[in-house]
């Protein structure tokens, strides 16, 4: 059963990705990206990682999506945002690309893993929080330093006149 | 008169030379010149055909100078019995057609420089015994004429010149084509008097890409030739050059340049190929069939004169095409019926001449009539008899002489084609014996529609031809009557030559090898 | 240089008229009179020397007499064309003929013409017409002969078109030359045939060779057709007959010197001439056309109104009894009535003339120009006015109608003798006897007709009467002369039976034996013809007083009445009066299929040939050079030469790309990088 | 199945298409998203070893951080493109080169 659910979400995941990257319409781009967010945060579910699924719902999908969103609307018309949504880069960008999940995969298949598969899932929210307050307490507050930076950054480039 | 050959093409050169140095507003001085150019040429011609031994079939007066010696190429001239009668009609058309074309007012200083380098290639190709020098000239002759036409010509005469340029230039290069094979299959010489000799055999049995070369070459200068005779399917430049050509082209191209072919095709066909001559000469009797019964029945349908006379050029050539072919009666299948070959050789190279004079007569006929009526409408006139007596009498006699009556050149000529074909092509003969009745008919026809009936209102002012264009018609008028009533002058000029002609066909052919 | 006195005279006879020609035509005009002194002068001089050859044959007295002479003309080794004239008493009988028609032409034109705007024109044309029919006359081979032959034809075609402001005299005269030019065209393929068998053109050659078979069967018999092709032309035989009668738009004196006396009779004397060379077939073949001739022909002169029309008819039927002798056999009778002929018909001509001529002033002074001065219907009743034009016209009338004691009893009587001869011996050719006498008999009652509407009866438009007189004493003259030329006497001297032939003529003119080796010999036919003389004098006296007996009825005493037979023979009149519908056939079937035929090929030529086929080549070929030009550009230029160029352009380009400063550039190359590095590392 | 080598390899292929959006796309926009696409596929990767390196939980700290990253930089790059788009009425990366200047 869960196999299948897996299944279902990399499915999901994949051909949405596809979507993001193929599709005319930006706005389609958009919603295909609600999709592959969703399908990773189901990965993250598989992996365990509770605390992770819940903040990729959160903040990719409730902030970063509807940031997309906003987007795309305040400088497309929906309707017309259709032509020309590639450059002349798709063939050889396509060859590259492909080149690259080539050799990615072929790294992959070819690098014996380290891999310990622990025996149950445990919650992860303290885990992480304690980590957050120790081990990266500098990173930590670099991080939100750069968040501030960047919301203030945002608010004065997004204005009419500069 | 040393290297009067040489004095013959290079006169009209120093014409040339000399206009140029002419202010262009000078047209008089530049219109004495040239007639004093070609009056010049013409006296030499006079002189040359005085010292010429007509008993010999030999070159003579022949000059030979090395040229281009890496590839045997020699500056070489000489007449023998079949150009000197040409080379004394150019000499005389080319005078006449500056006093035809006194009255030119268009660029007369460049009229008169090309009509004078025309005259040095026609004069060129007819005493030429090299074939390169033979091709230069030919080409020489060309560019002056489409100019000639292209800028002192009709309404259509841009397209009438473009049209008379690519012909001939698809001829020529046929021929130089021919002219190479001949060079590279026969000991690299350009000397025809000597391809003469070898060529025969060297073409004996050669055959390229399993086709006997012979044929090839035969072909390809026939053609060549056949484009200027013209001989019935590359016939369709004359009638617009002619029609679409100031009248002294018209003359020069009339008269001269359509002799061209035919001396062409006796001069190298005959000589170099004689094998090829048993071969062709039953196409070429029928080619000049149909071009006696297709140009006879084109000019019935004209109504424009001018054409009319240029198709009656067609119906004339078919004449001598005919007697052309009846050079294999001397041979030994035909029973040594040199009587024929004769007969048809001489009348065909008479024919020449006599079409010479007498389409030149004609053309310069037309040109009267339309110098005063501005067109050329053979229905717009009518009853011109009784306005103008005198150029009537004279182109009835034009007429009558084109319509081959006894007494006139172009009877004798005629018959002698008939008389000489008939043995070989008895068919042939008889069909283009109907050739006779169409020229009456298209010549009377017109003539009647001009001449006679009532006098069209519009023309009862018309002047009388003047002068200066009875000077132009009048020697030639006269020779078509000496010689209707006694040709033998020219006949004794060319007959020797005929016979070696004859000779070397007959003595030549090796039927075995075709 | 030319010893004989008769060459010499001949040569002189030959060359006086162009003289004449020659001076008229340049200076004519210019001479007082225009010159007509001079061309009478010279033909007269010309007649007065054939009188001298005449008179010293008479005395001569030599039926064998023959001069020749001959020059080369063209010599080109082995082709030789040697001309020549030929004197025997044939020729000299016949110069006579021809210089005293062509004087009386020449005295009777100076009234008919005067006044004529091409008055001296006239007088060189008759000049050149009368050199050319010399040099027929004198000939000795076939190829000067031909020469004159279309001579003769041009001076026709000049004198038919004297008056070529009128269309129908411009027409006429074209289709008379060109109706010769169709026989020309046989004679001239004769002339070849037997050139090529024989090499030579002169007669005496010529029948020697054929006697000697280097000429024999199918191709002599179409070289003698051929040959008579030509006088068929000349002689206007059916159905070459078509010109003649058209031809009477020329001058009265022209037809009667030309269309009747001579030029028509050329076609008579070459089949005289080269009737050695005929073949048995060829004869049959000429008998026969001359037989359909004559006896078409004058059921076609029944029925004409205008007078010239039934002249010329005559002329031709009786040019037809002319052939029709040959081809029996009887040519010397052949030429004696072309002799006869030549006289009585000239003088119908000149009578014809004065009558025209009276009538066109008795019109002239009405100011009535509408009327047509030669229809018969306006005449009548002239005999009393005209008298001499009358009285000789009647005896003229009475020699063609072959009433005994007239010249043409004698000419008509030797040739239908002859043909029935001929039909006693082959029966199979019945008709051909049947054809003469039924002609004999419908001339008889034309020319009787002809004469009762011109000169009997009362006048049909009486108002013209007090102004016709008979015509000036240069016209009559002439019509005197010939008028008693008419009488049989002339010919038999010195005989005087009037029912024989015999005389002078038949001694001096005694017919050869053919050169065609089989041909019955002259003594056979000669017999032949004697032996059946009577019987054919008998029946041609009768169906001559038939002719004329059935004419008086008709038209002078008017108990049968010309109407009702007319509508009794309703169909058969039409065809008559209408020549058999001959020129509208012509028109229809050949004329203007052959102009239609011209014009499709003029067409064919240059709208479609020359236009398409021509011009196609240099569409084709300009097509051919705008794609090499294009390939040239395109691909030569543009892709291999530029291409070079461009390829190091595009690698700069592609260089430049790198630093496009876009940002995907940069990264596709990075990722690429990548790849290639971790390619390059694995390995 | 449910091994790290599946979790690498849907992240490779959720990478080379962000790769591939990144550098085919020519809108801003949908740039952005191609990038949003690669940082998820490295999310995965690091919550995948995370997983199977013994529970260790680095590695979703660092997935954490890029979350904030990632959104940090929408925010800036969609300020950005707004603005271009004012500017230059278009969105366009390959059109917006006058930026360089």
């Amino acid at each position: 059963m869960s196999e299948f659910v897996f299944l279902v979400v990399t499915s999901v995941t994949i051909i949405s990705a596809l979507g993001v990257v193929l599709s005319n319409q930006l706005i389609y781009s958009a919603i295909s990206l609600l999709f592959t967010l969703f399908g990773i945060a189901g990965l993250y579910v598989f992996l365990w990682a509770d605390f992770m699924t819940g903040i990729q719902l959160l903040v990719y999908v409730g902030g970063i999506l509807t940031l997309i969103i906003f987007g795309i609307m305040l400088t497309n018309k929906i309707s017309s945002a259709r032509l020309s949504q590639t450059n002349m880069q798709q063939g050889i960008g396509s060859v590259v690309s492909l080149w690259l999940l080539i050799v990615l995969s072929l790294v992959i298949s070819k690098t014996n893993w380290y891999s310990v598969s622990s025996s149950e899932p445990v919650s992860t929210v303290d885990k992480i929080g304690t980590l957050l307050m120790t081990k990266h307490l500098l990173a930590f507050e670099g991080i939100s330093l750069l968040l501030l930076g960047a919301l203030i950054g945002a608010a004065i480039l997004a204005r009419k006149e500069i | 008169m040393e290297n009067i050959l040489s004095w013959l093409i290079w006169i009209p050169l120093i014409g040339v030379g000399l206009i140029a140095f002419i202010p262009r507003d000078r047209t008089n001085f530049i219109k004495i010149i040239a007639a004093s150019a070609t009056g010049i040429q013409f006296i030499l011609t006079l002189v040359l055909w005085k010292s010429f031994d007509s008993s010999s079939s030999v070159i003579q007066f022949a000059e030979r100078y090395e040229w281009i010696p890496s590839y045997n190429i020699w500056y070489y001239l000489g007449v023998d019995g079949l150009s000197i009668p040409m080379v004394i009609l150019n000499g005389l058309l080319c005078f006449i057609g500056v006093f035809v074309s006194w009255n030119i007012s268009k660029a007369v200083k460049g009229y008169f420089a090309l009509y004078l380098l025309l005259d040095v290639g026609i004069m060129g190709v007819f005493l030429s015994l090299d074939f390169f020098l033979f091709y230069i000239f030919w080409e020489v002759m060309l560019l002056p004429m489409y100019f000639l036409i292209g800028m002192w010509g009709g309404p259509q005469r841009e397209y009438a010149a473009i049209k008379f340029f690519l012909y001939t230039l698809f001829g020529s290069v046929l021929m130089l084509v021919g002219v190479l094979g001949l060079y590279f299959s026969c000991g690299k010489t350009f000397d025809i008097i000597e391809l003469t000799q070898v060529a025969p055999a060297a073409l004996q049995g050669l055959t390229w890409w399993g086709i006997s070369a012979l044929k090839v070459i035969w072909i390809l200068l026939f053609i060549g030739f056949a484009i200027k005779v013209p001989v019935f399917p590359f016939h369709t430049w004359l009638p617009l050059a002619h029609v679409q050509a100031p009248t002294a082209i018209s003359v020069l191209l009339a008269g001269i340049l359509l002799k061209l072919g035919v001396y062409g095709i006796l001069r190298v066909n005959y000589g170099l190929m004689p094998d090829g001559v048993y071969w062709f000469s039953g196409a070429l009797a029928l080619l000049g069939l149909i071009n006696v019964i297709w140009g006879g029945l084109c000019a019935l349908a004209q109504t424009d004169l001018k054409k009319l006379v240029a198709y009656s050029s067609v119906n004339h050539m078919g004449y001598s095409l005919i007697g052309m072919a009846a050079v294999i009666a001397a041979g030994e299948s035909q029973g040594l019926n040199l009587k024929a070959a004769q007969a048809g050789l001489g009348g065909a190279v008479f024919q020449m001449f006599n079409h010479g004079t007498i389409s030149a007569m004609l053309f310069i006929l037309v040109g009267v009539i339309y110098d005063r009526a501005h067109h050329r409408e053979i229905e717009g006139f009518g009853g011109l008899a009784s306005q103008m007596p005198v150029y009537t009498g004279i182109t009835a006699l034009a007429f009558f002489a084109g319509l081959g009556l006894p007494g006139l050149s172009g009877f004798i000529s005629e018959a002698m084609c008939f008389i000489g074909a008939f043995p070989v092509y008895k068919g042939i003969v008889i069909a283009s014996t109907i050739g006779i009745l169409l020229n009456a008919a298209y010549f009377l026809w017109a003539f009647q529609r001009i001449f006679f009936g009532k006098l069209n209102e519009k023309y009862k002012d018309l002047p009388e031809i003047n002068r200066l264009e009875m000077f132009t018609v009048i020697p030639l008028l006269i020779i078509t009557l000496f010689f209707g009533i006694y040709p033998s002058p020219y006949l004794d000029l060319i007959s020797s030559t005929m016979d070696s002609i004859i000779n070397h066909v007959v003595s030549m052919t090796t039927l075995a090898g075709m | 240089m030319i010893e004989n006195i008769y060459i010499q005279n001949s040569l002189i006879i030959l060359f006086l008229p162009l003289v004449a020609f020659v001076i008229q035509i340049f200076i004519g005009k210019r001479l007082p009179r225009q010159g007509d002194w001079i061309s009478i002068s010279a033909i007269v001089t010309t007649l007065i020397l054939s009188l001298y050859m005449f008179v010293s044959m008479l005395q001569g007295y030599d039926s064998n007499f023959t001069q020749e002479w001959s020059f080369k003309w063209i010599n080109m080794g082995s082709f030789v064309v040697e001309l020549g004239v030929l004197v025997d008493n044939v020729t000299i009988i016949m110069l006579t003929v021809v210089t005293l028609v062509s004087t009386c032409t020449h005295i009777f034109s100076t009234k008919y013409l005067e006044g004529d705007i091409r008055y001296s024109r006239y007088f060189a044309y008759l000049g050149l017409f009368t050199f050319s029919m010399n040099g027929i006359v004198l000939s000795n081979n076939l190829m000067s002969m031909y020469m004159f032959w279309e001579l003769v034809g041009v001076s026709s075609y000049l004198l038919i078109g004297h008056w070529f402001e009128k269309d129908s005299a411009a027409n006429a005269s074209k289709k008379a030359f060109l109706t010769n030019r169709v026989g020309d065209i046989g004679f001239f393929i004769g002339i070849m045939l037997i050139f090529n068998a024989i090499g030579s053109f002169a007669f005496t050659d010529i029948f020697n060779g054929v006697s000697a078979g280097k000429i024999a069967g199918t191709t002599l018999t179409f070289a003698g057709v051929g040959l008579f092709l030509g006088a068929m032309g000349k002689s206007s035989q059916f159905p070459l007959h078509i010109w003649l009668p058209d031809a009477m738009e020329g001058p009265t004196p022209v037809s009667a010197l030309m269309h009747a006396a001579t030029m028509v009779a050329a076609g008579v004397y070459l089949t005289f001439r080269i009737f050695p060379l005929l073949t048995p077939d060829a004869l049959l073949v000429v008998a026969y056309i001359g037989g359909i001739t004559a006896i078409f022909a004058a059921s076609i002169a029944i029925t004409q109104n205008d007078i010239k029309k039934v002249l010329a008819y005559s002329t031709v039927s009786q040019l037809g009894y002319m052939i029709l002798a040959v081809g029996t056999g009887v040519y010397t009778a052949a030429f004696f009535h072309l002799l006869t002929h030549a006289m009585f018909k000239a003088n119908l001509f000149y009578g014809s003339g004065s009558v025209i001529h009276a009538m066109h002033h008795a019109l002239h002074e009405k100011h009535d120009h509408e009327t047509d001065p030669q229809d018969m219907r306006n005449m009548g009743g002239f005999r009393k006015s005209m008298p001499i034009t009358y009285w000789s016209m009647l005896l003229s009338t009475m020699a063609i109608a072959g009433v005994p004691l007239f010249s043409g009893f004698l000419s008509k009587d030797a040739v239908l003798a002859g043909t029935l001869s001929f039909a006693q011996q082959n029966p199979n050719h019945f008709l051909l006897p049947v054809f003469g006498f039924g002609a004999a008999a419908i001339t008889a009652f034309y020319m009787f007709r002809m004469m009762f509407m011109t000169f009997h009866g009362k006048s049909n438009m009486p108002d013209l009467m007090p102004d016709i007189h008979e015509s000036p004493k240069e016209m009559v003259g002439p019509l005197f002369l010939l008028g008693t030329l008419s009488l049989y006497i002339w010919y038999t001297l010195p005989y005087l039976n009037p029912f024989s032939t015999h005389g002078w003529f038949t001694d001096l003119v005694v017919p050869l034996d053919s050169a065609v080796p089989g041909n019955p010999t002259a003594k056979a036919i000669d017999d032949g013809a004697h032996h059946a003389h009577h019987l054919a004098m008998y029946l041609s006296i009768g169906v001559a007083f038939a002719g004329i007996g059935l004419s008086i009825l008709m038209y002078l005493t008017n108990v049968l009445s010309a109407k009702n037979w007319k509508s009794r023979f309703g169909v058969l009149y039409d065809l008559s009066l209408n020549k058999y519908y001959f020129d509208e056939n012509y028109n229809k079937y050949l004329y203007q299929p052959t102009l239609n035929l011209a014009r499709k090929i003029a067409w064919i030529d240059w709208e479609l040939y020359d236009k398409y086929f021509i011009n196609g080549f240099g569409r084709v070929t300009s097509w051919l050079s705008k794609i090499s030009g294009k390939l040239d550009f395109d691909l030569i230029d543009q892709i291999l030469v530029d291409g070079s160029a461009k390829i190091a352009n595009l690698m700069g380009l592609a260089l430049k790309k790198v630093q496009s400063g876009k940002i995907q550039n940069y990264l596709l190359y990075v990722t690429a990088s990548v790849i290639i590095l971790m390619i390059v590392q694995s390995f | 199945m449910n091994q790290l080598n599946t979790y690498l390899y849907i992240a490779a292929i959720l990478f080379s298409i962000g790769i591939f959006g990144v550098m085919t796309r020519r809108n801003g926009i949908a740039v952005l998203m191609g990038v949003e696409l690669i940082l998820n596929a490295a999310n995965i990767n690091f919550i995948a070893f995370s997983k199977y390196g013994g529970m260790n939980f680095d590695g979703h700290v660092f997935a954490l951080f890029i979350i904030v990253l990632a959104a940090a930089e929408a925010a800036v790059a969609l300020a950005i493109v707004i603005n271009i788009y004012n500017n230059l009425n278009t969105i366009n990366v390959d059109e917006a080169s006058a930026i360089k200047q």
